[in-house]
């Protein structure tokens, strides 16, 4: 547990970065620090690790006051990741990994060991162990600055913006890595972002700290959607805040009806006046996109790939609202396809239905 | 002879005294000193841009261009300035020999820099330039040479420097400029130290690299204006 | 230091002089001859010489000191032409013995001691106006002539003494030497001469080539000066292309430079030499009696303990 | 001309020394020790002190206070120093003449050697920086573990600059009465010998440049390859651009 008490940064020419922050991050919980730029969330993340030094009041790392601590000796204890990543060029992976354990004085060996182990557990192949950072793209160097940060198995992790720097693909997927990991390894977490959209999606809670260096409203993703505490908050949460608030409610069971299909390769069938729309689905009964059947099929007996639309998104029975109501309005059919764990189809829902879900659920939570 | 004893004390502060009494003969010192720092420079520079130019646009050419100038830079300077009037078959006494040694070794500095300086034109701004439609005599002159004045800029002011040092040492075979000072000072110092003269040649060789070194620095702002815009 | 390089040259009279001034005499004279064969360690030997890099291999150096005296030294160090490294190196005892100047002021100031020369290794070294031929006009002549008649060994000395010691202005010792010496009254005998006179660069030269300028000067001359050129391969060529006019220079080494197979010692053979060996658009004027030659010098602690009075003594077998 | 100073070099005599005349063994040995000497005691004061003001970013004005050294004339500071120091020195002892010759040489290795030793550790980038001190590294630590490593490709071009330098401006040894290869040039111009000056030339360049050679040598087994970036064909490099650091600068004499 980081517990900020009264914590405040006021630079010499009288600039206050941080202004008494009061601020708990739990035990094995992410929290997300986000704000525009000024608002002091790097330097209340940097005056943990003390890179920054608070003006006054006090920072707890569990029962101890951090100002009591050796620096150096308060740092070992803290993973860090950073922006760049800011490996050192000059060592291998391997070695740039086992930093900390190295300055710990483990043995050489066994740290090695153990890096090698970090470097599979961040998704990256062995044989990049005794490469050297400038060999390696920008989002494998954040992998392995995350499995740096790792390696002393710290109880705490700090991470400044670690993803901002690749592009929104590879920050997707190091997001979602860091989730499983997360799940595995249940560190005391504080991460820095500039954006919400990745707040929502990694914070346990989230501060939100507006310029000046005060916290604004501290929440989890889902209140801060649906109740941002001010007019500021509910600025920088954004727009569409209630339909990505859905993103956080289980659907439930959906009460789905079945799906007429044609198995992919079969002969294409006649369509019927109502509904030109016809679902496709493979052997294993996995959707593959929609036919068209009031197009003109000449030249093609059966069904193949290029005749299918794969506009919809697919929809997972029990997952959130968000990806239900998603599956629906994307579908050219106007019908939402739901599937199993498995991937399996089980049915489809039409907007309608999710939305008169979504009301049921409202009258629920606002007697 | 008070009097006398006094303007020729042999004191090391006494440089200023001396210098007002020899300052015909000694303004003619450093005037031949400067002419020798900033000729060779200047002849230097318009042999180097075309070689640095070459070894900048055909790659393979920068390896032996590079190493070639760098082998004539560890030639002592000393040793130069004695080959050269044999070599080219000049007079013994031919003013030109100085000069000359020295823009070889202006030559040997500047060539990397501005191979160096080229180098440091961003890509993107050359395919622009190229793309705008500049044909490459054009676009070396107009966007390649002015973003690449600050690296050749800073090689300059080294060249000049390290010049005026060199000019001295032909002073010690002779050679009429400030270094003429330090020999006649040392001629002087038997039976008894006297400083002034070679006092007098540090402080006007110290001064000139300044003055040039500053030209240099007020040149290069000169020629950048946008460097002088940055944002606040 | 290249710049008295080759302004080397003999010391004959002048050593005579220098040794009396010591208080030797040349009474030596009959029995150096042959010491040197009397084999064992020479003080010689023991000897560190100090001198300019070609006295290894001038034929009045190294190998001069050998075959007229037998003397041979332990080790050469190369220091300057009668410079201040020489001067340093031997004051500081780097070196025992040196190539130095006879009119160096250091010698006085630091009670140097000259061994005689009595063989006359050293050939003559007479101050000589050398001028091209087609500048020397009468009025020249006798201008130039008046002053080398008044040029002596000790007004040299005393010449360079002002400039080295008492570091006054080589063109205002000039003018004081002249005036002192009743050369200096205006007058038209060069009137319509264009002369420019060159100088060596050390102090004495520069002195003699101011005297010059001035005194022409004074009668009627368009002088320019190229002064403190450095040695003689630097200035002879600029001579004899006729890019100088007129040089101070000293009998025995404008001849050793002209003539390296020349054998003259004695002043009035060098400067018969010389006058055949100039080239046909220079000649030498009438010398002076003034001489700065190349001597060996020990220092007084030196001479006493090994009781050194004439360079021969040095080829006597080491206590 | 070129003959003759083939011959003059090839000529085994030359090379040994003899009664009145020091062999080129011996010179370039005692060249080698001006420049060891020289190089060693500017490594001594440049390097910690350019980590030093590199690290904390503090005195930087002695940086550029070394710079300005480099506009002193070498030969007006060589005579200078002699004439106040060599009297001091009596008896056989070269002391008095190679005091002044290393402070010379000195000074003129240490302005490349601190700048680019300053500008090297002062260039690490500052993520790489806040990383080191964020793991828990100590002062000292990151200096050393960290920030040297990374600027050594810069602090070599120093050294290697100033080693040309030391070695071609070695040769006002000879002005003084002292040995070194400048010894065959003042030499062979006092004796209008133009082969052997020639030669002592040739041999102060070859002599730095089997100098400079040596250095890359050593530079190359001492820089982290993470850091050259010369890898081996069959790793990816994804990102080739190399930052190319040059030492441009060079009182010569």
């Amino acid at each position: 547990m980081i517990r900020f008490d009264a914590v405040t940064k006021r630079y010499p020419d009288g600039t206050v970065a941080v202004d008494s922050l009061e601020l708990t991050a739990a035990s094995g919980q992410i929290t997300v620090l986000v704000g525009p730029s000024g608002c002091g969330k790097t330097t209340s993340l940097r005056m943990i690790n003390r890179m920054i030094e608070p003006t006054s009041g006090t920072i707890w790392l569990d029962d101890t006051d951090t100002a009591s601590m050796a620096t150096h000796e308060l740092r070992r204890q803290i993973g860090y990741v950073i922006q760049h990543a800011g490996l050192f060029p000059h060592r291998t992976i391997v070695d740039n990994i086992a930093t900390v354990p190295f300055l710990l004085g483990t043995d050489k060996k066994e740290a090695r060991k153990t890096a090698l182990e970090l470097l599979e557990r961040v998704g990256l192949p062995p044989h990049f162990a005794k490469r050297y950072p400038a060999q390696l793209s920008g989002g494998q160097q954040q992998r392995v600055g995350v499995a740096r940060a790792l390696a002393a198995d710290p109880p705490v992790m700090l991470m400044d913006e670690p993803f901002s720097a690749v592009d929104p693909v590879v920050r997707e997927q190091l997001q979602d890595e860091f989730l499983r990991l997360q799940q595995e390894l249940g560190k005391t977490i504080v991460f820095v972002t500039h954006d919400i959209d990745e707040a929502i999606k990694l914070g346990d809670q989230v501060a939100v700290l507006r310029v000046g260096g005060h916290l604004a409203q501290l929440a989890s993703p889902v209140e801060l959607l649906s109740r941002p505490i001010d007019a500021f908050v509910a600025g920088f949460v954004g727009r569409d805040r209630g339909y990505r608030a859905l993103g956080f409610t289980t659907a439930g069971t959906l009460s789905t009806r079945g799906e007429p299909t044609v198995t992919l390769g079969a002969a294409i069938p006649k369509g019927t006046d109502t509904d030109t729309w016809l679902l496709v689905v493979d052997a294993q009964q996995a959707p593959q996109g929609w036919l068209d059947l009031g197009a003109d099929f000449t030249g093609h007996e059966t069904v193949s790939d290029e005749l299918l639309y794969r506009g919809g998104t697919l929809a997972t029975q029990g997952g959130t609202l968000r990806a239900a109501l998603d599956a629906c309005l994307s579908s050219p059919s106007g019908r939402g396809v739901v599937v199993d764990d498995g991937g399996a189809l089980i049915g489809s829902v039409t907007a309608r239905e999710v939305l008169e879900l979504i009301e049921a659920r409202e009258t629920e939570r606002q007697p | 002879m008070t009097v006398l004893a006094d303007s020729t004390s042999s004191s090391p502060l006494h440089f200023a005294q001396y210098f007002l009494d020899h300052s015909s003969e000694d303004l003619r010192l450093l005037w031949s000193h400067t002419w020798l720092s900033v000729v060779p420079v200047v002849i230097g520079l318009l042999i180097a841009l075309p070689l640095g130019w070459t070894a900048r646009r055909y790659r393979w050419t920068y390896p032996p261009i590079i190493s070639i100038t760098g082998l004539l830079y560890t030639i002592p300077s000393i040793a130069l300035f004695v080959m050269v009037p044999p070599l080219l078959g000049l007079d013994t006494l031919d003013p030109l020999q100085v000069p000359i040694a020295l823009t070889v070794y202006s030559v040997a500095l500047l060539v990397r820099v501005v191979a160096d300086g080229l180098a440091s034109v961003p890509e993107d701004t050359v395919q622009a330039a190229t793309a705008l439609g500049f044909r490459p005599v054009e676009r070396f002159f107009k966007v390649e040479l002015p973003i690449a004045v600050p690296v050749i800029a800073a090689g300059l002011r080294v060249a000049v420097v390290s010049n005026v040092s060199i000019v001295a040492v032909a002073g010690t075979i002779g050679l009429s400029n400030l270094g003429q000072l330090f020999t006649q000072g040392f001629q002087l110092s038997t039976p008894d130290a006297y400083y002034p003269p070679i006092v007098l040649g540090i402080v006007l060789c110290v001064l000139l690299a300044v003055v040039l070194d500053l030209a240099v620095v007020g040149l290069n702002r000169l020629l950048t204006p946008w460097r002088r815009a940055v944002p606040s | 230091m290249t710049s008295r390089i080759l302004a080397s040259g003999a010391a004959a009279a002048v050593l005579a002089l220098g040794v009396t001034a010591c208080g030797s005499d040349s009474s030596d004279d009959t029995t150096t001859g042959g010491s040197s064969s009397a084999g064992g360690a020479t003080i010689a030997s023991k000897f560190i010489f100090g001198g300019a890099a070609e006295f290894k291999t001038r034929g009045d150096g190294l190998d001069g000191l050998k075959r007229n005296y037998g003397v041979e030294f332990g080790k050469f160090r190369v220091t300057d032409t009668g410079g201040p490294v020489t001067v340093n190196a031997l004051k500081n005892g780097q070196v025992d013995a040196a190539n130095v100047f006879s009119t160096d002021p250091a010698i006085k100031a630091n009670g140097f001691v000259i061994l005689a020369d009595p063989k006359s290794n050293f050939a003559a070294q007479n101050v000589v106006p050398i001028i091209t031929k087609s500048k020397a006009s009468d009025g020249v002549k006798t201008t130039l002539d008046g002053i080398s008649a008044k040029l002596t060994t000790a007004g040299l000395s005393d010449l360079v003494s002002k400039v080295q010691v008492d570091k006054e202005d080589p063109d205002a010792v000039a003018k004081g030497w002249l005036s002192q010496n009743g050369l200096s009254s205006a007058g038209t005998a060069a009137k319509g001469v264009k002369l420019t006179v060159g100088s060596a660069n050390f102090p004495e030269n520069v002195v003699l080539a101011e005297i010059y300028a001035e005194a022409l000067k004074a009668q009627g001359a368009s002088i320019k000066t190229k002064l403190n050129i450095g040695s003689r391969e630097k200035y002879y060529p600029a001579l004899k292309s006729g890019s100088l006019d007129l040089f101070p220079e000293y009998s025995g080494t404008i001849l050793t430079y002209l003539d390296k197979k020349a054998t003259a010692s004695k002043p009035d053979d060098v400067y018969t030499a010389l006058q055949a060996a100039l080239p046909s658009n220079l000649t030498a004027l009438n010398k002076s009696d003034a001489q700065d030659s190349d001597t060996v010098v020990v220092t007084k602690a030196t001479a006493d303990k090994f009781g050194l009075k004439t360079i021969a003594d040095l080829a006597k077998p080491a206590e | 001309m070129i003959a003759d100073v083939v011959t003059w070099l090839t000529d085994s005599s030359h090379w040994t020394d003899t009664k009145f005349d020091t062999g080129i063994w011996t010179q370039l040995l005692a060249h080698l020790k001006f420049v060891g000497i020289a190089l060693a005691i500017a490594l001594l004061i440049a390097l910690p002190l350019g980590l030093f003001i590199g690290h904390t970013r503090r005195w930087g004005w002695l940086v550029a206070g070394a710079n300005a050294l480099r506009a002193l004339p070498t030969v007006g500071v060589l005579v200078l120093l002699t004439v106040i120091i060599s009297p001091h020195f009596q008896g056989r002892t070269d002391t008095g003449f190679l005091i002044p010759t290393e402070i010379v040489l000195v000074l003129l290795a240490v302005p490349p050697i601190l700048s680019n030793t300053y500008a090297g550790v002062q260039n690490v980038e500052p993520g790489i920086r806040d990383a080191a001190f964020g793991m828990g590294m100590t002062g000292p630590q990151v200096l050393l573990r960290v920030e040297f490593p990374i600027s050594l490709p810069l602090i070599f071009s120093g050294v290697r600059s100033a080693t040309l330098q030391l070695i071609a401006t070695a040769t006002v040894a000879s002005y003084l009465p002292l040995g070194g290869l400048g010894r065959f040039i003042y030499d062979g111009l006092a004796q209008q010998d133009y082969p052997q000056m020639i030669g002592g030339g040739v041999l102060v360049a070859a002599l730095a440049l089997l100098t400079d050679l040596v250095l890359a040598t050593i530079q190359r087994y001492v820089v982290s390859r993470g850091i050259t970036r010369r890898f081996s064909s069959k790793q990816a490099v994804p990102d080739s651009r190399i930052a190319a650091v040059h030492e441009t600068d060079g009182a010569h004499a």
